[in-house]
């Protein structure tokens, strides 16, 4: 098993797309020759020659070629360099791409993956730091995987290009040069979907996705060092997601639902985890929901710092909220 | 009757246009909901542009597309089917008047945003470079899409890398009740194309040999190679942007002159004279609508038990 | 007091709009010289001169312009003609607009309105039946308003305009045309923010807007006429929402909420309404969500019909519910 | 010294390379963090176009703005502060690099958004035109900008209206880390403006005076409501797309030509031949930048209490 960080992980992935799949292009703004701005897609263009390109700064180009070329029976792995930037060209994936399979009643697909990378970053400004999963996740017809891990990220980008929907792949760029990892390479394709239980207790179940995985895993540590142990649910996929896998987890403590995200609270995916698992009737008592505040981000790292969730500000709710 | 030749297009352009009078009359009994936009005096596009196509090149239209599907030999009935709702449907009603597709027929749809299309297109050449179909495409779109982002985007992309893919505007001068000369500074669309180093013409669009032998001359062209073109129709519209647009921003001069220029009455004036029976050909084309649209009227509706179907794979 | 139909009563507080406030100019695709393809915005052009134009279809333009604009002083109104079409330009909202009051530290202001309407109608297609208002809920720096009737189409369209943020207006078309009302025209511009009690019941409160109020409250007088009351909430400002009144009006109906609206049901705001109250510990028991099934919406008015609400299907689920 | 002529301009040029300078310290330090987009090389357009412009004229730049900033007058220290994270900043540390404005000297914002800032700038031309003020607008933006939507978009837009607005490409061959040859298949930028119906020049954008003469004429026009203009600057970056960026996809030889071409080793060479001791006004240029930035280090960092206001009205 090789040993690699996040952004080679997810370069391995393609690799191993781009020989398995004759049909997956890969292309973005300077993924090809410069191998990306965070150097994910370094090589590929050397080993894997006009499938692996670079296009100009047409967002709206990039998505709807790969639209129409995913009707055409290709497999297009797409970047958008920032979330952000996902806005000039909303309508590709949205009024297009999610309406495609069923529109035409299976008759046409649009088997595309777009990565993109999100979140706040020191200095970071304000059009460089959302969180857009939850846009996407009201989508029908959208797949949506926020991964935090180079073994997820690995395996959701290889599971996201094989899937025959439009899948929409969130890393977060502070995860790139992250610590290296053994990561199983190669091995079967897994479906798309699922979640990992990253540790157990009683106290609270605790749903996170994306970045915010190690503050979580950070604060449950902490947590447990205090003597109060929680269950950490990482639910990289987020369309579909795994309700039933947090339902159970729920329900084995205590009826206590905390969830985790980088993006703002209000309209936030988390909201709709809190209330399937109240649908559901497993809550007990009032959630906690962890998330930006709802305003938008500055660049000065120390006035970011007081909106976005940290390990300090994590444990301090969760304390809060298992000893309530 | 061969497939091509000035017969063969009058009755390809008449039985687009008996297909949307057809539908003007199932709207006015209220068969047909919703907003219907008709290529009634645009049929020499379609008619000429689809003939200069081979079986595997892809084509993308837009909302006002029944014309460029009939062209492209969707049949009518399923055609028909689709905008009544029916289970029969090219869609089996998903799409509607103006979102259908029928890739079967190389028709790999309409699209209801303006521009939205025309990267697919774009996106289309490019898997052909890939696949080894020898495969072009062809996007088309309105005056209006012009000035669309998503449209300069997509032409750029084709030129920078010399993608195979044909960029038809029909040029109707409006833009649902808007004029495009009012839209923009310089009337010559083609310059544009042309500044992205697209080749690029405008040419009588209501005359569909004309249409046919520029679009097939382009093709070969791009499939040689030579990268994208650009074609300009001049065309228009002799009914409203939509069923029930009355046209208030025309003259009546205006709509008399369009009603000259249009190509069936052009063509079936030439007709006439080397003694062809252009009434026939009318009558033909009336025929085989009204029976496919009488099928299409009997055939079950959609079923709602089946609405939640093909989201995902 | 006129009597209006929703139209005329958009017309009217546009109307008023451009006469009282010199720096409004109004703009967007067809709504000058054509008065708008619904005909909500007739005669303007003819009365305020070049205050109102037709533009090209360059949403990106049109938004951009606005936001413009808007920074010089100006207090733009432009119409986005389909919700749909946001997204071919939503980074002029929610990258731009919604960053300038806050970055600035309101050095810059964007004072602009967006009017659109959304929503299905027979036969429209995919790409012409979506209800967005979530999308804008979920950014911070937006207001959003989704009225229902004659009175506070007008009212919101005077409020929106007179607001210092970016507000964006959701009518649905198939209202304009709907029963004449007499419209209070004039008077004090009302503060953003806040619903109506359109009736009172101790059974459950149900919170709705837009469109779909009109079924709710088919469904409600239904269900009274079988003796069960409801109280109904609508609530079309979305941002600034008044949980305060929802929780009021849950806790007075035994803790009972329901939530209605056409946008589908995953990641809708109706999800946000109800973890608030949870959040404010005046639910109980399971609440309910109605809205359109997680689907694209088809063409065919039998299909889309199965998918999206109408009072059959909300007096069907209420019915249960109060039973419950 | 006076606004304008050589030696002001070299004085503007050496303070805005100046500032970029310490701010490649500042980073090395840790002081400054994040994404930083220089504008070494390329200070001839700024210091140019922003002495032919009136006070009440609107600057829209991109996150490469500074320089931009800096010719309009903004002061160096609340700019140094902004970058800083510094309660001082121009926006109270809000902005930083790449996203700030300060509006009190026209300049209505760098954009992060390639190509986002443009329709802006054709807003305000548009509120000009209504507000009495006589302003005129201008947009700054990148060669790879012109392959984003929005811009041709706002473009037409601005042409169909005749609005005064001057759109200022400056073209350094670059977009990131790609050459924008590979990404156009006609490399007359200036194409694009022309077919849309604005005047259109492409200039040497490392010669300020010419920026400057070219950039009043045009602005003038405007004023006289011969409507938008589109000037292309040509020139280069000496560094990195950002700080970090080690432009391994440039060769020395062209790093060499540009160095020869940059507008300040160019003017220094013409000054020193009239006799003026070029060294001293860097010496300027770097103590007055230098006492701003070691001012704006000593500001007080932004509040974290005050990070949630002005959301709202
Ligand atoms: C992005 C977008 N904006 C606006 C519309 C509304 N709309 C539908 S058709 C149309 C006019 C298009 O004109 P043109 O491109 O000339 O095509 P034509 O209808 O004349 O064939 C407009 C503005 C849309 N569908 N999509
Ligand atoms: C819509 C959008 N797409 C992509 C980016 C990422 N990006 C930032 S700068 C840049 C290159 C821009 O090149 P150019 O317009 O030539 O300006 P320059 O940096 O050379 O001044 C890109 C692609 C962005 N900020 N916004
Ligand atoms: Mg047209
Ligand atoms: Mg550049």
């Amino acid at each position: 098993m090789p040993e690699l960080n996040y952004a080679g992980a997810v370069n391995a992935a393609l690799r191993r797309c781009l020989e398995e799949l004759p049909e997956t292009l890969l292309y973005g703004e300077d993924v090809a020759k410069p191998g990306g701005v965070h150097g994910v897609t370094r090589r590929l263009w050397k080993d894997f020659g006009d499938r692996v390109f670079d296009t100009p700064i047409s967002e709206s180009a990039i998505l709807g070629t790969a639209v129409g070329a995913a009707m055409m029976g290709r497999r297009p792995i797409v970047e958008i360099m920032w979330a952000d930037f996902f806005l000039v060209a909303l309508d590709q994936l949205v009024n297009q791409a999610a309406n495609i399979r069923y529109v035409s009643q299976g008759r046409l697909t649009a088997p595309l993956t777009v990565r993109t990378q999100q979140g706040n970053s020191p200095a970071a400004c304000a059009q460089h730091s959302q969180n857009l999963e939850a846009m996407f996740t009201h989508v029908p017809g959208l797949r949506v995987v926020v991964p935090s891990t180079p073994q997820n990220a690995y395996d959701s980008m290889v599971s996201a290009v094989y899937s025959d929907d439009p899948v929409v792949v969130f890393d977060n760029r502070t995860l790139y040069l992250g610590e290296k990892q053994q990561v199983e390479t190669g091995g079967a394709v897994k479906p798309i979907g699922g979640g990992t239980v990253r540790r157990t207790g009683a106290a609270a179940t605790v749903v996170t996705w994306g970045a915010m995985t190690h503050r979580v895993l950070a604060a449950a540590d902490r947590l447990a060092e205090e003597g109060t142990e929680v269950t950490v649910l990482e639910t990289p996929w987020l369309n579909p997601f795994d309700h039933e896998a947090v339902h159970r987890s729920v329900a084995a403590t205590g009826g206590r639902l905390a969830v985790v995200h980088e993006a703002n609270v209000t309209g936030g995916f988390g909201g709709e985890v809190v209330v399937r698992a109240l649908e559901a009737g497993v809550l007990s008592g009032r959630p906690l929901r962890i998330g930006a505040a709802d305003t938008r981000i500055p660049a000065a790292p120390r006035l970011a710092g007081a909106l976005i969730p940290d390990t300090e500000q994590i444990l301090t709710e969760l304390r809060k909220f298992t000893r309530a | 009757m061969t497939r091509e030749g000035p017969e063969a297009d009058l009755l390809a352009m008449w039985r687009i246009r008996a297909f949307e009078e057809k539908l003007q009359e199932l709207h006015k009994a209220g068969d047909l909901l919703g907003s219907v936009h008709l290529c009634i005096g645009q049929e020499a596009g379609p008619v000429g542009a689809c003939t200069a196509l081979s079986e595997q090149d892809a084509l993308f239209a837009t909302y006002r597309g029944h014309g460029w599907a009939i062209a492209r030999g969707v049949p009518l009935r399923p055609l028909f089917a689709e905008l009544l709702g029916r289970a029969t449907g090219v869609n089996g009603g998903r799409g509607g008047s103006a979102y259908f597709s029928a890739a079967d027929h190389g028709f790999y749809g309409e699209n209801s945003i303006v521009g939205g299309g025309v990267p697919h297109a774009v996106g289309a050449a490019l898997a052909g470079r890939h696949d080894g179909s020898g495969r072009i495409a062809m996007a088309v779109f309105g005056d209006g899409a012009m000035n669309q982002g998503a449209v300069p985007e997509a032409m750029n992309f084709a030129a920078a890398f010399g993608l195979p893919v044909l960029f038809l505007c029909e040029n109707n001068r409006y833009s649902e009740l808007t004029p495009i000369r009012d839209m923009v500074r310089n009337e010559a669309l083609t310059d544009r194309a042309t500044a992205l180093g697209i080749s690029a013409t405008r040419i009588d669009g209501n005359d569909p040999e004309l249409v046919r032998s520029t679009v097939a001359r382009y093709a070969d062209a791009a499939r040689d190679g030579h990268g994208p073109a650009f074609v300009e129709l001049t065309t228009q519209r002799l009914v409203g942007h939509y069923i029930g647009d009355v046209q208030q921003y025309r003259t009546r001069a205006e709509l008399e002159e369009d009603g000259r220029a249009e190509p069936i009455a052009r063509a079936r004036a030439a007709l006439a004279e080397s003694g062809v029976d252009t009434d026939a050909v009318e009558r033909a084309a009336r025929e085989e609508v009204g029976a496919a649209a009488a099928a299409a009227l009997a055939d079950p509706p959609a079923d709602p038990t089946t609405a939640k179907e093909h989201l995902y794979a």
